[in-house]
C-alpha cells in the first residue's frame, strides 16, 4: 500500500517574525462547510446543539467550545472548525463539505497586528467594532480570506493554493510596520 | 481669417487685437433643418459635415453647457483603429484617414500625433490574438507589425522585464495610431462649422421634443421651442436621458471611466503603449504630462467622478508594467460617462422615432471616433442610407444576434 | 464607496462587484418570445437618478444585494438581499 | 547671510549640509529646502514653463508653483519637488529645472522675446505646413521644451506601501480649527485622526506672532498635540495630506513617511498610500494666499507676505535686504510689524485701500497701486503709483497680499461648486458638498484665530452630536479676533506690461483677454485655451485671479462669470505610492499548484495561467526546443500513460433536493437524468445565447453532485449559479460550495493509465466497473478519493481528487509509477495539443462570442426543456445562413505551422476586409498525424468540409491552402475512451 505523506500549504513558510509580531501556522484538525437546506435552519440549530454543543452563531459571529467552533460564513452558511461534524444527524437538515485541506490558517499576533493586516485588508478592524467572538470574509490583498480576532491578533484563513502570496505579503507589511516602529 | 504662421506674426506685432472669436454665439433661430443635441466632438463634426459634405447649412447644434464640455474634453486623446472585428475595423481605419488630413481642412492644429501605439500581449493566445489586430489592419491597408520580446525590449527598454507577474511576449505594433489634442478638435471643428453657417448654441438644454404622429417636429429647449425637420442625438454619457425624453429605450449603460494626468515631464515615453493583462494605456503629451487612464469604475454613473479602486488598480498596472513612472506624480484625475452598450461597439442609426437619428454607445473609444463618427452620422441624417463605413452600428443587431462584441464579455456593459 | 451589505455591514466598495439593473431578477417565461428576451437582456432605463441594481457582495459573504442608488451622486438609499426581495416579489 | 542669529522653530544644534545646482550649502534641522535656500541668499530657483523666465521661491506651501526641484542623482532621481514642503535631510541634493544650459543662463529664454507671437492657443493656428511636419519637426521640438523635471527611465526602488484606517472623525488639517476640532471630539470620546501636510502641527500659528490663551500660538498648539498624543482613541498623522474626498466618507491621503530622513532604514517606505474611512469628517485645511496681477510681477524676490512671514517668523530667514509690502487688506500691515520686529528694513507698505493708517513705524503709501517691477533674475525695484504721482522704490522683496481663498478643494472632489462670498470676496465652500463632512475655520472663510478656535469646536461638537455623544465642556482660549479688512484688488490694467496670473504656466492678464476675444468665455474654456490653472498646482494661487479677469472683462461679477472648481488629488501624488502593492510579482496574486514544488525539482517550465502557475512543459536532457517536449510528451500520452495537474480546474459541490433543478436550468443539456455514479460532459450558455463554459458534471448521490467547470472561468461560473439561486429561484433547495481547493486532481491519461491507476486504488477499477464516464469514491494509501473516468486526451484516461494535503505526495507516486511504465508528466502545451487532435474546446474557442450550435456541440442544447440562454441562441443571424462554425483544418501541401490569428479566405477571393471567411483559433503539430492541424471558425464552415481555402497571416507572412476537415482527428469513434 503507498504511504502518502500529509503536506502543509506552510510548509517551509512560517513561523515568521519581525519585531514585536510573528505569523504562524494554526492547522485545525477539522473544516466543514455546513449549508442549512431550505427552511431547515432551526432544526440545523437544534441538532448542532444536540451533536456539538454549539449553537448557531448570528451574522458575523462565532460560538465556540472548549475545542470546537462555528464560524457564520454566509447566508445559513457556516464553517465547523475543530471537530468533524457528526454527518449522519446534521446531514438531514445540511449539506456538508470536508474544507480540511482547502484553506491554510496562520495566526498574526503582537503589538501592531491590526496595523499589519490594514496594510492589505479594508475590514474596519478596530477592537471594539471587531473583537473576539466575531469573524468576517473580507479580501486580503485582493485574495478571499476569513478573519477572525484572536487574543493579540487575528487568525487568518486563506485558500491553500494562495498561502504563499498572503505569508508574502504579510511578511512584507510585518517588517515595515517593525521599521516604523523604530521611528520617531 | 485663415490662420498660418503668418497671421499669428502679423497679428503678434499689433499685440493680438485683431483676432475674432473662433465661433459665433448666435441667438437660436425658429426653425432648421437639422438640429444636432450635443455641442461635443461628434455633434459639431456632424454639423460640419453635414454642411461641407451635404451643403446643410441650416443647422443648429444646441449644447446644455460649454461645447466640449463632455467626454470630448474627458479623455486620453487616444486614436488607433487596432480593433477585432470587421466592422469596427473598417469605421475606425475610415477614422484614422480623416483624422491625417484634418488639420488642413480645417485650418486648425489639432496636434493629431501619429505616434504609434504598442499593444502588448502577455501569453501565446494573447499573441495570436495580436497577430489578428495587425491582420486587420493590413487588410485595411494600415500596415503594422506584430513584435517579438526582444523587439519589446529594444523599443521599450523601460518596462518591466525582470521580475513581471505577466511577463511580455510580444506586442502588436500600430503606427498608425497615435494621440490628438482634444479640445482643439472640438474647437477646429466648431470654427469649421460656424465658418459655414451652423449655428452653434451654448448654454441651451434640450428639455423635451415635439413628436407628431411618431415624427419629430421640434426640440423644446431652455430657450425656447425651436423646430426642426431632423434631429440627430450626439450626447455621450447622456444618451439615456435624452432617449427618454423622445420615448425610447436603449441597449446602453451609462459607466464612468477616469483617466489621470501626471506633472510635467521631459520626454520619456515616446508612443502610446497599451497593456490589456493590467487594463492600463498611457502616453506623454506633448506638455510633458504623462496621460493615463484603466477600466471602468464598474458601475453605472452619471457623476463624472471615480473612486479610489480603479484609480489605485490603474496606477499598480503602472508600476507593474513600467516601475520608471514611480516618482512621477498624479496631478489630476476626472471622469467621463461612457454610454457602455451591451456588445461594447456603437450605434449610427435611426431610432423608432422618425426623423430622430442617434450616435450613440462609444463606449471607450468616443474621441477617436469624433471624425468618422461626425461624417457617417451626417451622411445617414442627409440621405437616409448608412454610411459604408459603418453600416454594422445598428440597433437592431440585439434583435437579430448580428453582435459586434470584441471582448467576448457579452450583455454586460461594464466588462468590455 | 461604500456599501451597507444586509449582513456584514458598510464595506468597502472593493469588496463587491456589479451586475447591472435590477430588472435581470424578472427573468420572462420560457415561452414568452424572442423578443421578451431581447428586451430583459439588453434594453434599459439608465436613468440619470434613482436606480435598482444588483451587486455581489463577492470578496465577503457572497450574497446578492438588491441596491438603490443615486446615479448622479453615487449614494445609496437602501440595499436588501436580492433572495429577500425575489421572495418578497412572489 | 539672510538666516536670523535666533528665533523660529529650526533646531539650530542640528545643522545640516545640502546642494543646489552643484553649490554646497548649510541650513538646520527644522528647515524646508526653501527656507535653507533663502537663508543662503538664493532667490533664483526655477524657470517658467512656457516663456522660461526666471522664478523665485513665491510660497511656503504645496501650492507653490515656481520652486520645483530635481532631488537627487542617478537613476532614483526625483523630479518636481517643491522645495517649499521638502524638510531638509543631510546630504540633500537639488537642482533646478527646465533650464539650458543653466538656471542663470537659459538659452530658451529666448521664448520670452517671443512673446508677442506666442499668446494663448497660438499653436493651435500654425505649425500645420508642410502636413509630415508635425511629428517630424514641430513635435519633437515642443516637446523636448516643454516638461518640468525628469525621469530617469529606470525602475523605482524605492519602497511604497498602501494601508486603510477607519474613524469616527478625521480632521483634516492641523491648524487652530482643526486642533481644536481632533480636541474636542477625542476628549468627547470619538476615534479621531489627525492629518496635516505639515511635519509640524499647528498651521499658520507656527508662521504667526498671534497668542492663544496667553501663550504664543505655536506653543499652544504643540500643548494640544501632546495632550491629543497622549489619548488612545487619536491617531496623528504629521506629513499627511489628505488628497481626495470620495464617496461614501473615504478619504485618500497620502504619508510622506521617509522624505525627511537623510537614510531610512531597511523596510522602511518612502511614503504610504492611505485609504480611510470616516464616518464624519472636519475640513479645516486652512487658506490660501493670493496675489495681485500687475506688471512684471513674476519676478524673483516677488512673495505672498505670508510666506514672507513663515520664513521669518519660523524659519528665521528674512527674505529680503529691504522688503517692501503690496497689499489689499490688514495682513499686509502685520507682516510689515513682524518683519520690524525682526530687525528688518521695510521700503514701503504699499495698500491699495485710502482711508488706512500705519500700524506700526513704517512708511506707508495708501491707495497705492504697485504697476511695475526691474531686475532681471531678482527684484531690484517696484514702480509704485498712487494719487500723488509714481515713484520708484528699491526693493529686493516685495510681500504681496490680495487675501485669503479658502482652501475649498476638497468639497469640489464630489462635483460641489463653492460659493461666492461678498464680504471676503472668496469662494468658500457650498454646504454639504460631501456628505458628512464639515467645514470650519479659514477653509470655510472664519479667518481671525478666534473664530477659527471656535468653529473647529463648533464643528466637532456637532460631529459628537450626530454619532450620540455629548460634546465634553471645553475651557475655551482666548484669541486675537480681528476682522477681515479687505477691499478686493485683483490686478492692475493701467500698464503695458505683462502681468502674470499662472506664473508656472506663464498666463497673462493679457492671454485671458485673448481668450475672451477669441470666444473662449466660458471658465473652462479660458482655462483650457490659456493653460490657467492647469500647472502642477492646479490654480491653487491663480484660478480665481484668472476669473477676476474675465468678469471684469465681460462685464459681470465673479459668481457670474463661473466658480473654480477642483478635481483629485489636493496635491500630486507618487504613482509609486498610488501603485503601491503593484509592482513586479505583487501586480496579482499568485495561486500554486499543489505539485509545484515537484514540477519545479523536475526543471518543469511555468506559464501563468491567470492567477495560476501551471507547468507549461517537462523538458528533458537533450531536448533543445520546445516541440521536442511537446511532441515526446503527447506521444507518452498516447503510447504510455501521462500525468498532469488539473488542480485549477473550478469544483463546485452540489447537493440538495432541487440539485438536478438548478443544474438543468444552468446546463443546456439535462443533467436531471444522469445516473448515480456517471459524470456527464455539460454545457452552459449565458442568457444571451452564448457558451458561457463547458465542464462535467458528475452524480455522486440522488441529490449529489460535483461539478467541474474551466480554470478561467470558476468564479464566473460560481457567481452565475449564486446569482441563479439567490436572484432566480431563491426557492430552490440547493446547496453548494466550492471545493477546488479542498481536491488536488490530477489527470492519468494513455492506453496504460488503468494499470497505473489500479495498482494505487484499493479498490476494483476494471473497464467493467469504472466504464468511461463514471465516477466511483476510492481509497488510496486509505485515504478517501474521487475517481473519475474521463478524458481530455482523448485516451482512456482517469482523473483522481484526493484531499489537497496528500497532492504532493500523490503526485510523486504517480509520476514514480508513470515513469516504470514508460510515461511521466505533460504539461499544458501537450495538454491543448492533445486537445486540439481530439476536437475538444477551450477558451481559445469559447470566447463568449459563440453559441453552442457556433462551437460544435449544438446539438447538446435540450430541446425539451428551458435553459438559461436558450432563447436567444435561437436568433436569426446565430442560426441563419453564413453564421460562423467551428471546424478542423490541415494542410494541402507540407506546412510548417498553421498561424495562429490567420484569416481564412476562399480561393481566389480578394484579400480585403469584409472578405475573411473565419479565422484559426487554435492549432498544433499532431505526432500522431505528422502534420500540423488547427481548429478554425468558418463561415458555413460544417457544410464546407472538403473545400480548400485560404489561410493567411500577413503579420507572420504567412499564406497556405488548407482543407477544411472534421475537427476530430485521433480516434473518431473513441474507442481508445472506452477501452
Amino acid at each position: 500500500m503507498v504511504d502518502l505523506v500529509a503536506k502543509s500549504p506552510h510548509s517551509g513558510l512560517l513561523p515568521l517574525s519581525a519585531g514585536q509580531l510573528t505569523l504562524t501556522e494554526a492547522a485545525p484538525a477539522f473544516v466543514s462547510s455546513i449549508q442549512a437546506r431550505q427552511g431547515k435552519s432551526s432544526a440545523l440549530a437544534k441538532a448542532l446543539q444536540a451533536s456539538h454543543g454549539l449553537t448557531l452563531p448570528e451574522v458575523g459571529k462565532v460560538t465556540a467550545a472548549t475545542d470546537h467552533r462555528l464560524l457564520w460564513f454566509g447566508t445559513d452558511q457556516y464553517l465547523l472548525i475543530g471537530a468533524a461534524p457528526a454527518a449522519p444527524s446534521l446531514s438531514e437538515f445540511a449539506a456538508l463539505t470536508d474544507q480540511g485541506d482547502a484553506w491554510a490558517v496562520m495566526h498574526l499576533v503582537g503589538a501592531g497586528a491590526a496595523e499589519v493586516l490594514a496594510r492589505h485588508c479594508p475590514l474596519d478592524l478596530r477592537t471594539e467594532r471587531f473583537g473576539i467572538g466575531q469573524t468576517a470574509r473580507a479580501p486580503l490583498a485582493d485574495m478571499p480570506a476569513i478573519i477572525t480576532p484572536i487574543a493579540q491578533g487575528f487568525e487568518i484563513m486563506v485558500l491553500q493554493s494562495l498561502s504563499r502570496t498572503a505569508v508574502h505579503h504579510l511578511h512584507q507589511a510585518m517588517l515595515s510596520l517593525a521599521a516604523q516602529a523604530s521611528l520617531i | 481669417m485663415r490662420y498660418s504662421a503668418w497671421e499669428v506674426f502679423r497679428n503678434g506685432l499689433t499685440g493680438n487685437k485683431a483676432w475674432k472669436p473662433v465661433w459665433r454665439d448666435p441667438e437660436p433661430k425658429q426653425r432648421y433643418d437639422v438640429v444636432i443635441v450635443g455641442g461635443g466632438g461628434h455633434g459639431l463634426a456632424t454639423a460640419y459635415y453635414l454642411a461641407r459634405v451635404h451643403g446643410i447649412r441650416n443647422v443648429a447644434v444646441l449644447e446644455r453647457g460649454y461645447i466640449g464640455g463632455g467626454n470630448s474634453g474627458r479623455n486620453t486623446t487616444i486614436i488607433r483603429a487596432n480593433y477585432m472585428s470587421t466592422a469596427n475595423v473598417k469605421f475606425y481605419s475610415h477614422c484614422i484617414k480623416l483624422w491625417e488630413n484634418l488639420e488642413q481642412e480645417l485650418n486648425y492644429n489639432v496636434m493629431f500625433s501619429q505616434r504609434g501605439l504598442v499593444a502588448l500581449g502577455h501569453s501565446d493566445g494573447q499573441m495570436e490574438a495580436m497577430a489578428r489586430r495587425a491582420n486587420f489592419c493590413q487588410l485595411e491597408g494600415d500596415g503594422g507589425e506584430v513584435w517579438s520580446l526582444e523587439e519589446c525590449r529594444r523599443q521599450m527598454p523601460y518596462l518591466n522585464y525582470d521580475d513581471p507577474r505577466f511577463p511580455i511576449y510580444g506586442a502588436h505594433w500600430h503606427p498608425n495610431g497615435g494621440t490628438a489634442r482634444h479640445d482643439a478638435v472640438v474647437w477646429g471643428y466648431a470654427r469649421g462649422a460656424d465658418r459655414l453657417g451652423v449655428d452653434i448654441i451654448q448654454n441651451c438644454a434640450v428639455q423635451g421634443f415635439r413628436i407628431e404622429a411618431g415624427k419629430v417636429v421640434g426640440v423644446e429647449t431652455s430657450r425656447g421651442f425651436i423646430g426642426t425637420t431632423k434631429v440627430g442625438m450626439a450626447v455621450a454619457g447622456r444618451s439615456g436621458e435624452v432617449a427618454a425624453m423622445a420615448g425610447f429605450r436603449l441597449p446602453i449603460e451609462s459607466h464612468v471611466l477616469q483617466a489621470f494626468v501626471t506633472e510635467g515631464l521631459k520626454p520619456v515615453l515616446p508612443t502610446v503603449i497599451g497593456f490589456g493583462m493590467g487594463h492600463f494605456y498611457i502616453s506623454q503629451s506633448d506638455k510633458g504630462g504623462l496621460v493615463f487612464g484603466g477600466d471602468l469604475d464598474g458601475y453605472n454613473s452619471y457623476a463624472q467622478r471615480g473612486n479610489l479602486p480603479m484609480m489605485e488598480h490603474v496606477a499598480e498596472a503602472g508600476m507593474a508594467l513600467m516601475p520608471m513612472i514611480g516618482k512621477s506624480k498624479l496631478l489630476r484625475s476626472w471622469g467621463g460617462i461612457n454610454d457602455m452598450t451591451m456588445d461594447g461597439s456603437p450605434i449610427i442609426d435611426r431610432s423608432p422615432v422618425e426623423n430622430f437619428f442617434i450616435n450613440t454607445g462609444w463606449c471607450y473609444g468616443g474621441f477617436k471616433a469624433i471624425t468618422g463618427g461626425g461624417d457617417a452620422f451626417a451622411h445617414l441624417i442627409a440621405t437616409g442610407n448608412y454610411h459604408p463605413a459603418a453600416d454594422k452600428f445598428t440597433l437592431k443587431r440585439f434583435e437579430t444576434g448580428e453582435l459586434i462584441d470584441e471582448t467576448g464579455a457579452g450583455p454586460r456593459p461594464g466588462r468590455h | 464607496m461604500r456599501i451597507d451589505c444586509p449582513n456584514c455591514g458598510s464595506r468597502d466598495r472593493r469588496e463587491f462587484q456589479y451586475l447591472g439593473a435590477a430588472v435581470l431578477m424578472d427573468r420572462p417565461a420560457p415561452d414568452a418570445g424572442e423578443q421578451a428576451f431581447v428586451e430583459y437582456v439588453y434594453f434599459r432605463e439608465n436613468p440619470a437618478g434613482a436606480h435598482r441594481e444588483l451587486w455581489l457582495h463577492e470578496m465577503g459573504c457572497r450574497s446578492w444585494i438588491v441596491a438603490e442608488r443615486n446615479m448622479g451622486t453615487h449614494e445609496f438609499a437602501s440595499t436588501r438581499l436580492a433572495a429577500d426581495v425575489k421572495r418578497g416579489a412572489k | 547671510m539672510s538666516r536670523l542669529t535666533s528665533g523660529g522653530q529650526i533646531d539650530r544644534t542640528q545643522p545640516l549640509r545640502f546642494s543646489f545646482d552643484g553649490k554646497s550649502l548649510a541650513g538646520f534641522k527644522g528647515d524646508t529646502l526653501a527656507s535653507a535656500l533663502l537663508a543662503n541668499d538664493i532667490r533664483l530657483v526655477g524657470r517658467s514653463f512656457k516663456y522660461h523666465r526666471p522664478r523665485g521661491i513665491l510660497s511656503a506651501g504645496s501650492e507653490e508653483p515656481n520652486a520645483l526641484m530635481q532631488l537627487g542623482q542617478g537613476d532614483q532621481t526625483t523630479p518636481n519637488v517643491r522645495a517649499t514642503t521638502q524638510e531638509l535631510y543631510d546630504g540633500l541634493i537639488a537642482a533646478s529645472q527646465n533650464r539650458f544650459p543653466s538656471l542663470a543662463f537659459d538659452l530658451l529664454s529666448v521664448n520670452d522675446l517671443m512673446a508677442p507671437f506666442f499668446g494663448a492657443g497660438f499653436y493651435y493656428k500654425t505649425f500645420m505646413w508642410p502636413k509630415s511636419f508635425w511629428e517630424k519637426v514641430y513635435e519633437p521640438f515642443i516637446r523636448r521644451a516643454a516638461g518640468l523635471g525628469r525621469l530617469s527611465g529606470k525602475a523605482d526602488r524605492a519602497l511604497y506601501d498602501k494601508a486603510f484606517a477607519h474613524c469616527d472623525l478625521l480632521v483634516i488639517g492641523g491648524g487652530p480649527a482643526g486642533l481644536m476640532a481632533a480636541l474636542t471630539a477625542a476628549r468627547g470620546g470619538l476615534d479621531v485622526i489627525l492629518a496635516d501636510e505639515d511635519f509640524a502641527f499647528g498651521g499658520r500659528l507656527n508662521s504667526e506672532t498671534v497668542e492663544i490663551a496667553g501663550q504664543p500660538g505655536a506653543g499652544w498648539a504643540a500643548q494640544v498635540v501632546t495632550e491629543l498624543a497622549g489619548m488612545a482613541n487619536v491617531r496623528l498623522m504629521p506629513r499627511t495630506t489628505v488628497t481626495g474626498a470620495y464617496d461614501g466618507g473615504t478619504y485618500a491621503a497620502l504619508q510622506r513617511v521617509s522624505h525627511h530622513l537623510a537614510d531610512p532604514a531597511d523596510h522602511l517606505p518612502l511614503e504610504t498610500f492611505w485609504r480611510i474611512a470616516a464616518r464624519r469628517t472636519i475640513l479645516a485645511g486652512g487658506a490660501i494666499e493670493r496675489p495681485i496681477a500687475f506688471a512684471n510681477n513674476d519676478r524673483p524676490g516677488v512673495m505672498m507676505a505670508s510666506a514672507v512671514r513663515s520664513y521669518a517668523n519660523r524659519f528665521a530667514v528674512l527674505p529680503g535686504q529691504k522688503i517692501s509690502l503690496f497689499t489689499n487688506n490688514d495682513d499686509g500691515h502685520r507682516t510689515a510689524l513682524d518683519l520690524l520686529r525682526l530687525g528688518a528694513d521695510i521700503a514701503a507698505v504699499v495698500d491699495t485701500r485710502g482711508d488706512v493708517a500705519a500700524m506700526g513705524d513704517y512708511p506707508l503709501i495708501t491707495g497705492g497701486q504697485v504697476t511695475g517691477t526691474s531686475g532681471r533674475l531678482g527684484l531690484k525695484s517696484i514702480t509704485v503709483s498712487s494719487a500723488s504721482g509714481r515713484l520708484k522704490v528699491a526693493t529686493d522683496c516685495l510681500a504681496v497680499s490680495g487675501g485669503w481663498n479658502p482652501s475649498v478643494h476638497l468639497t469640489c472632489h464630489m462635483n460641489g461648486r463653492p460659493v461666492w462670498r461678498e464680504d471676503i470676496a472668496a469662494f468658500v465652500p457650498a454646504d454639504n458638498a460631501i456628505p458628512g463632512m464639515r467645514v470650519a475655520g479659514a477653509a470655510n472663510g472664519d479667518f481671525s484665530t478666534h473664530a477659527a478656535l471656535s468653529a473647529g469646536a463648533a464643528a466637532a461638537a456637532e460631529a459628537l452630536g450626530d454619532l450620540g455623544k455629548p460634546a465634553p465642556a471645553t475651557v475655551f482660549p482666548a484669541a486675537e479676533d480681528a476682522p477681515i479688512q479687505l477691499e478686493p484688488f485683483w490686478h492692475f490694467t493701467g500698464s503695458k506690461g505683462r502681468a502674470w496670473l499662472d506664473l508656472q504656466n506663464d498666463v497673462t492678464t493679457k492671454d485671458v483677454a485673448l481668450a475672451h476675444r477669441e470666444n473662449f468665455r466660458s471658465v473652462e474654456h479660458m482655462k483650457r485655451y490659456t493653460t490657467l490653472g492647469m500647472a502642477t498646482d492646479q490654480g491653487k494661487t491663480s484660478n480665481v485671479g484668472g476669473l477676476a479677469v474675465m468678469a471684469d472683462l465681460t462685464q459681470r461679477s465673479i459668481p457670474e462669470t463661473g466658480t473654480t472648481t477642483f478635481r483629485p488629488p489636493y496635491s500630486p501624488v507618487a504613482l509609486g505610492a498610488l501603485g503601491a502593492h503593484g509592482a513586479g510579482k505583487d501586480f496579482a496574486p499568485s495561486r500554486f499548484l499543489p505539485s509545484d514544488a515537484l514540477a519545479r525539482e523536475l526543471g518543469a517550465h511555468f506559464i501563468e495561467m491567470g492567477v495560476w502557475y501551471r507547468p507549461s512543459l517537462f523538458p528533458q536532457s537533450g531536448e533543445t526546443h520546445w516541440r521536442q517536449t511537446c511532441d515526446r510528451e503527447m506521444r507518452m500520452v498516447r503510447s504510455a500513460v501521462g500525468i498532469t495537474d488539473i488542480t485549477p480546474f473550478g469544483k463546485i459541490d452540489v447537493q440538495g433536493a432541487d440539485a438536478a433543478v438548478l443544474l438543468d436550468l444552468v446546463y443546456a443539456n439535462t443533467m436531471s437524468s444522469l445516473k448515480q455514479g456517471r459524470v456527464r460532459y455539460g454545457v452552459m450558455l449565458r442568457e444571451d445565447g452564448m457558451a458561457l463554459d463547458d465542464g462535467t458534471c458528475a452524480r455522486l448521490g440522488e441529490d449529489h453532485f460535483v461539478l467541474t467547470t474551466t480554470a478561467g472561468a470558476a468564479s464566473d461560473v460560481f457567481a452565475h449559479l449564486e446569482f441563479c439561486t439567490q436572484v432566480l429561484r431563491p426557492e430552490l433547495d440547493v446547496q453548494f460550495f466550492s471545493v477546488t481547493d479542498q481536491w488536488a486532481q490530477f489527470s492519468i491519461a494513455g492506453p496504460r493509465s488503468r494499470e497505473l491507476v489500479s495498482g494505487l486504488c484499493d479498490e476494483d477499477i476494471s473497464n467493467e466497473r469504472i466504464p468511461y464516464m463514471a465516477c466511483a469514491e476510492v481509497t488510496i494509501g486509505g485515504i478517501g478519493c474521487r475517481l473519475f473516468r474521463i478524458s481530455f486526451s482523448g485516451e482512456q484516461s482517469y482523473e483522481i481528487a484526493i484531499p489537497a494535503r496528500y497532492g504532493e505526495a500523490l503526485a510523486r507516486e504517480l509520476g514514480q509509477r508513470a515513469a516504470a511504465l514508460g510515461g511521466g508528466w505533460y504539461g499544458l502545451e501537450a495538454l491543448n495539443a492533445l486537445r486540439i487532435e481530439k476536437g475538444y474546446l477551450t477558451h481559445a474557442e469559447m470566447t463568449g462570442q459563440y453559441t453552442a450550435d457556433a462551437l460544435g456541440i449544438g446539438g447538446m442544447v435540450s430541446a425539451k426543456k428551458d435553459c438559461i440562454g436558450k432563447v436567444l441562441s435561437q436568433r436569426s443571424a446565430l442560426v441563419g445562413p453564413g453564421k460562423m462554425e467551428l471546424i478542423g483544418l490541415k494542410p494541402v501541401s507540407p506546412l510548417k505551422q498553421f498561424s495562429g490569428g490567420a484569416f481564412l479566405f476562399s480561393q481566389g477571393a480578394r484579400q480585403v476586409l469584409g472578405n475573411e471567411e473565419g479565422h484559426v483559433t487554435s492549432h498544433c503539430y499532431s505526432p500522431s498525424l505528422d502534420h500540423v492541424i488547427a481548429m478554425a471558425f468558418l463561415r458555413d464552415g460544417r457544410s464546407r468540409l472538403g473545400e480548400h481555402i485560404i489561410m493567411k497571416d500577413n503579420a507572420r507572412g504567412i499564406e497556405a491552402v488548407c482543407e477544411v476537415c472534421p475537427m476530430v482527428h485521433v480516434d473518431p469513434d473513441g474507442e481508445r475512451l472506452r477501452g
